[in-house]
């Protein structure tokens, strides 16, 4: 049988993990004092935890095959909701508290679009963005939010962290690690997780099945409203500042996140690990580049090549490892499209 | 009652805000009504929205923005006749006048602040942005002076990225930056072309523990966080405060002018900007 | 005309599906292929098809070696084919998919000749007898089983042209009760006449020696024997798929039958839907109940309200005396009814899943711990003991439901009917596909869940099939029930007419 | 049969259209003397103009099921690939002619990555999308092109307009109706046509019936690439600048216009005619709510709302118009998703 043996199998799951680690490792020589340390580590985590608490969460809504592209507006809305709290002198507790209940509320509006009324994911949350971007932006005025108005205790937050030993955990690192792993749970151990695949896998086969599809589609939009909530909030209580777009760019990455970490699953499936090694990816490139120095256009084509690069070599290995085969493909339409 | 149209795509910028809010006060004043347009960095968009607005007829328009880029709009305005009123742009023939600061100075002074702080020496990084004409000028002027003395080194010209705003983008930088250089003295200054990225800069140096080494931040804008952050005496010194409300008030002026009939001759208008240091905000 | 196949091999990551297999067909002759649910014949028939790489092939026509890189060169070389698993294109028209696996009529070189598009469509349709499909309408609108009669007629697109072709048929029959089968034997003796070379897969052993002159079974991926009909007999082909004597075959029919309960289990009345004109029964529990009609007689449709699937319009139905108030799929799955959809792969699988998790799918809170954990090691030892009960041929309770040959994907769905000892089972057509040893396992597992004292409904085109098990069928015409006889008093023949009375 | 007559369906294939209708005839009552007339509607054509261009290409990738996200990116690349061209003394026909060329190749691109090696349409347009914006970024050092360099004849063309009797019909309304006309033909009237609505409407069956789907799919990004080279070009040539982002916005909303224009088929598919009520009803919602003085961050708002409603409105009417049902359905779980 001229078939390889478990090597592309490996490389089909793996080779997005392979890449990331030679990207890790091509910073490591590239910068040997400065890269490999800890603190930067803990620095790539914290930069990284609020994108990561958005793609988790939208991992939730890939999984059942909707999309959510309205988590950057609400970031930025809900820092705005929680800033103008604090403006007419609400405290923590209520501020944040009324921030979660508009993540909340968005994410109902969503999942009533898209589940209810039945309107596709993409056009339901393309308006929702910019009804929300709208309201983020009437409310401040299109003005930030910062200084005395907000409290101590909440901004500090953001730039906290836990002494662990001789580790400094960021606060924020520690609940981006949190809604990972409430994920992650939730997708591979329990019976909701499974019946969101289903839905993902095959909708109407999913209905007949038995599954209230409407009911856990609405269920993960507010997930994902929920999830935009929380980071729009880590947002402005790091930055202390609430400006009303200022989560716009997460929408994109997040999803770039949970597409890099599809091509880690046999079944191109979305997978919480996957998307996190996917947040990693973005996060070690805008982190490594940086420290190289590399002018901030190039980081960027470099970003998008080295995207694109890492779901082709994962693609390519799930046909065998036969690179020229797929030049010849286009020409000649012989393999499974 | 007058109706004036102020369109910028840069609402969202803090100066622009304080320039809007300058008019709209003025104008409330003068009894005008006035309508605020806001494209979000689209300026295609603006470009539609001024023909809108000039088949719409108002009686003047007030832009915030780089005339050249929006000439079909310009031309659609003067085609209905409408007079079109810069508000720190640019200068242009279609133009019927700009009120603005002087971008050079305003550059000039900030750099010649750093380079009076370090004595002359030191390793400069450099918070860029050469898309928005008017702060391309300002790195321009900061590099030609830092270039010209010769112990200052620019050790990074960084645009930051505003994936995640001006603040994220440049604070995440200035973390690598920090990282990459650990010794401390290593780093003298931070330049930074507009406030965002010197708070970004700021909040970086402090996360890092490094606020003690006597790093020089400087800004331009004056904005009202810049302002809190160099009064509290942070490694934030300086910026430069353009007098916002002054621009706007005078292109207020220009516009009631011209609506009572009288042409101005002189095309650029510039209300001077002032250097804002912790002396000048304490007591 | 011959077409000589030898070497055909193909291995799915290591695992042979297809091992050496050779095949020859000649013009004016219709060639059988048998074999067990996984024997490889439609891998066989998907490398003929060019639609998957083989590991190895060699074909010859009239003498010439001849490569098959894509379906289009299959066309290339006069191949036309009905593969096994349904292939339509929802949003196009019936007319465009007739032509979907056909050059479009063209005018002017790039434009689509409407006009004789339309005419050679329904040229096409009429040439099986159908006439009740409008060609106009979406592909979207069509039951299952008529999109498998215009999948079938587009196969037969051009066939009038001078030169005869080579037709490959993946169970072309699986979908079709007797009548519709009928026109298409008609027309595969019509292509045979003409010179035709025909390979018919099929797993009515019957059939075969209607329509076919020789016969090929396959085993394991191998091709065992190649006889001429005559010289053969369903015994021997069943122990030549098999490998084993027919008569160690258990047989179904010593399920003991229990006299079904006095008490209705199920009461239909008046129910209508936007697609089931009107319905009134009863089932009781322990009887199995046929329901047979014609393609889009509605049967389907009955099922799906029943299930809640379609919106009600009007009607009542009561489960063991107890209103169901227009219940979803999940409400009738947790009151225990259990179905079996008529198209696997679209209404019934998760094709990226495993056969475990499809297996388990609707009664996933059985397998509840821990508040809303999910007890796997439960779930897989369900899975298996059910695998063992209808025979699947899987590597494992792991394997992607996409990996299982078309039959063995249907005793995954088989399986998650019977997974929670249903009340009510509502079976749609429910051994399409199943090879013989398989269908006699699902008789005795149906009759067993019969006498455990289930109501049963089974929708089957197979009239043996109903006849043989249920002690009672109602007749479907035009989307309503219009009749109801017990099977005592029938026979093939006698029903077929009630399916047909009263149809223009 | 109890079947409902023809009135949902009629609502559900010009429920959009008649949104459209109602919107139109607001304005028209909300300022009589402005809106209604022939300029303003030369003027709405030809600021859609741009829109309009990128939007009926990507109906061509919709219609197989994919997306193109780097459409706004390259439109940004190509006004810059032909600025600098005329920086370093091109003539218009050769700085047309590299920018198209750009298009073609970045599409080619496109294609080859979706269609050649098989990733997902998303994830690698949102990788080409971060290499173009970082080329044309890196290409103009991130500065306006605009000024001397660019020759007259090519501003001229984007401000020009051909008179017709009364009418002054401008250059980039015809361009953009000769694009309309020319996909028109393709999707409705040629082979071609029926054979990217097979692929788009079940890829399998497409494959099955021997349709060459890899060169198909290709195809159509290489069209939509072209499709943005030209709108980069008419944006170039309307604005005479290239800025290295100008174009970013057209991505979303194209994508907007074609879902909105998928309401208004049965089959809820891309097509072009849809696609242009989609268009209009963007533009005609900006212009409008300008002449009316809405604030621009209400605009946002409404013009999200709005979307929203025509989506929703269509979708419920394709339900028979029974608006509460879509409510219990999220309760009972009843229809068909
Ligand atoms: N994509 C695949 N990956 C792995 N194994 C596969 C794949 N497709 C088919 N197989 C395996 O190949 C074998 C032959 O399958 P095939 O579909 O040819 O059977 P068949 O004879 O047509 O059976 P049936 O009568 O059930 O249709 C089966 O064991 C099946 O599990
Ligand atoms: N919503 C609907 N409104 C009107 N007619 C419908 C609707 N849905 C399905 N039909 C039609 O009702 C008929 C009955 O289809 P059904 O699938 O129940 O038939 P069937 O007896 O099971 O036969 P088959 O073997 O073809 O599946 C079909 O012709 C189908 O096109
Ligand atoms: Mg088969
Ligand atoms: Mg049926």
């Amino acid at each position: 049988m001229p078939q390889l043996p478990h090597m592309p199998a490996f490389l089909r799951r793996y080779g997005t993990l392979i890449g990331f680690l030679a990207i890790v490792l091509f910073f490591w020589t590239q910068r040997p004092q400065t890269f490999m340390t800890l603190p930067n580590w803990v620095n790539i985590t914290r930069q990284m935890s609020i994108l990561g608490v958005v793609a988790f969460t939208m991992t939730i809504v890939m999984v059942t095959g909707d999309f959510d592209l309205s988590v950057g507006a609400m970031a930025s809305l809900v820092g705005i909701v929680a800033g103008s709290a604090f403006q007419s002198g609400a405290g923590v507790g209520e501020a944040v508290a009324l921030a979660l209940l508009v993540g909340l509320a968005g994410g109902a509006l969503n999942g009533l679009l898209v589940a209810g009324v039945g309107i596709s994911a993409f056009v339901a949350t393309l308006g929702t963005l910019t009804v929300f971007r709208g309201l983020a932006l009437y409310t401040s005025g299109g003005a930030s939010i910062y200084g005395r108005v907000i409290p101590a205790e909440f901004s500090s937050f953001g730039r906290g962290a836990i002494q662990l030993g001789e580790l400094r955990i960021p606060n924020l690192t520690l609940l981006a690690a949190l809604v990972l792993a409430l994920v992650f749970v939730i997708l591979r151990f329990t019976i909701v997780g499974r019946r969101l695949y289903a839905i993902g896998g095959n909708r109407e086969a999913a209905r007949f099945g038995g599954i209230r599809i409407a009911r856990l589609r609405m269920l993960s939009f507010v997930i994902s409203g929920l999830g935009a909530a929380v980071a729009g909030l880590m947002l402005f209580s790091r930055l202390s500042t609430a400006h009303p777009t200022q989560g716009e760019g997460l929408m994109l990455q997040a999803i770039a996140a949970v597409f890099l970490g599809m091509t880690m699953n046999e079944e191109a499936q979305p997978n919480v690990l996957g998307t996190l090694v996917g947040v990693l990816i973005l996060g070690v490139l805008a982190n490594g580049l940086t420290q190289m120095q590399i002018d901030t256009y190039i980081q960027q084509i470099l970003t998008g090549l080295i995207i694109i690069l890492a779901v082709t070599l994962s693609s390519l290995s799930q046909r065998g490892l036969r690179a020229p085969e797929w030049l010849r493909r286009l020409l000649s339409e012989r393999r499974t499209t | 009652a007058p109706s004036i149209a102020v369109m910028t795509p840069f609402l969202a910028q803090p100066g622009t805000q304080l320039m809007v809010e300058g008019f709209e006060a003025a104008a409330a004043d003068k009894g005008w009504q006035v309508n605020v347009i806001d494209t979000s960095e689209d300026i295609a968009a603006l470009v539609s929205r001024m023909e809108d607005v000039a088949l719409q007829g108002v009686d003047a328009i007030v832009i915030n923005v780089d005339p050249t880029q929006i000439e079909p709009g310009l031309q659609a305005a003067a085609d209905a006749g409408i007079p079109v009123f810069g508000l720190d742009s640019g200068a242009h023939p279609l133009l019927a006048t700009n009120v603005t600061s002087n971008g050079y100075t305003m550059a000039a002074e900030t750099a010649t602040y750093v380079v009076d702080r370090l004595n002359g020496a030191g390793n400069v990084v450099m918070f860029i942005f050469e898309p928005y004409p008017p702060v391309q000028k300002r790195g321009a002027i900061a590099q030609a002076i830092f270039d010209n003395t010769p112990d200052i080194h620019i050790m990074d010209a960084i645009t930051p990225s505003f994936d995640n705003g001006p603040l994220e983008g440049a604070r995440n930088a200035m973390e690598a930056v920090l990282l990459a250089h650990p010794e401390a003295g290593s780093i003298s200054a931070v330049w930074a072309a507009w406030d965002d990225p010197a708070l970004g800069a700021l909040q970086a140096i402090e996360d890092a523990g490094r606020a003690d080494e006597g790093i020089v931040i400087v800004g331009i804008d004056a904005t009202n966080q810049a302002r809190d952050a160099i009064a509290r005496g942070s490694n934030f010194e300086a910026t430069v405060a353009q007098d916002f409300s002054g621009m706007a008030a005078r292109v207020a002026d220009l516009v009631e002018a011209r609506l009572g009939g009288m042409m101005s001759a002189q095309v650029n208008h510039y209300v001077p900007a002032r250097l804002v240091t912790q002396a000048d905000l304490v007591g | 005309m011959h077409l000589k196949i030898r070497r055909a091999s193909k291995a799915y990551a290591g695992v042979p599906a297809l091992i050496d297999a050779a095949l020859d067909l000649y013009g004016g002759e219709v060639l059988g292929l048998v074999g067990e649910n996984g024997a490889g014949k439609s891998t066989l028939i998907k490398l003929l098809a060019g639609l998957e790489a083989p590991d190895s092939l060699e074909a010859r026509l009239n003498g010439a070696r001849v490569t098959i890189p894509d379906s289009a060169a299959a066309r290339r070389l006069g191949l036309r084919f009905i593969h096994q698993e349904l292939a339509i294109v929802p949003a196009l028209t019936v007319a465009e998919n007739l032509f979907l696996n056909n050059p479009l009529p063209r005018l002017g070189g790039v434009f689509v000749n409407r006009a004789a598009l339309y005419t050679l469509a329904d040229e096409a349709l009429r040439r099986l007898g159908i006439e009740h499909i409008d060609l106009r309408q979406r592909a979207a609108l069509l039951s299952p089983g008529d999109a498998m009669l215009v999948k079938i007629a587009s196969a037969f697109i051009g066939a009038d042209e001078q030169q005869p072709l080579i037709y490959i048929m993946d169970e072309p029959s699986a979908a079709l009760n007797q009548a519709e089968a009928e026109l298409l034997y008609a027309v595969i003796e019509r292509l045979r006449a003409r010179g035709c070379a025909l390979l018919v897969v099929t797993h009515r052993l019957h059939e075969l020696f209607r329509i076919a002159q020789r016969v090929t079974v396959m085993r394991d991926g191998r091709v065992v024997t190649t006889q001429k009909i005559t010289e053969t007999s369903a015994e021997a082909l069943i122990q030549a798929m098999t490998g084993a004597n027919a008569s160690q075959l258990p047989a179904t029919e010593q399920v003991k039958t229990v006299p079904p309960a006095e008490r209705p289990l199920l009461r239909v009345r008046g129910l209508r839907t936007d697609a089931l004109v009107s319905a009134s029964f009863e089932l009781r529990a322990g009887e199995i109940v046929g329901v047979a009609g014609l393609a889009g007689a509605g049967r389907s449709q009955l099922l799906g309200a029943l299930m809640g699937i379609d919106k009600r319009r009007a009607g009542g139905i009561e489960l063991a005396s107890e209103a169901l108030q227009n219940p979803a799929p999940a409400d009738c799955w947790a009151r225990g009814i259990a179905y079996l959809p008529e198209e696997r792969r679209s209404q019934g699988l998760l094709l990226g899943g495993r056969v475990s998790h499809n297996m388990t799918l609707p009664h996933l809170s059985r397998f509840r711990r821990w508040l809303a954990m999910m007890d796997r090691r439960a779930e897989d030892r369900r899975s298996q003991q059910l695998s063992h009960s209808v025979q699947l041929r899987a590597t494992g309770i792991q394997q992607r439901l996409r990996e299982l040959s078309g039959g063995n994907q249907q005793k995954v769905m088989f399986a998650r009917a019977i997974l929670a000892k249903p009340r009510l089972v509502l079976l749609d057509e429910p051994t399409r596909g199943v090879d013989v040893g398989a269908k006699r396992d699902i008789y005795r597992l149906i009759r067993e869940l019969a006498a455990d004292g289930a109501g049963i409904l089974l929708v089957s085109s197979e009239l043996d099939e109903l006849l043989a098990l249920c002690g009672r069928i109602l007749i479907m015409r035009e989307r309503r029930l219009v009749d109801e006889v017990p099977t005592a008093d029938l026979d093939e023949r006698a029903l077929l007419s009630l399916m047909f009375a009263g149809a223009a």
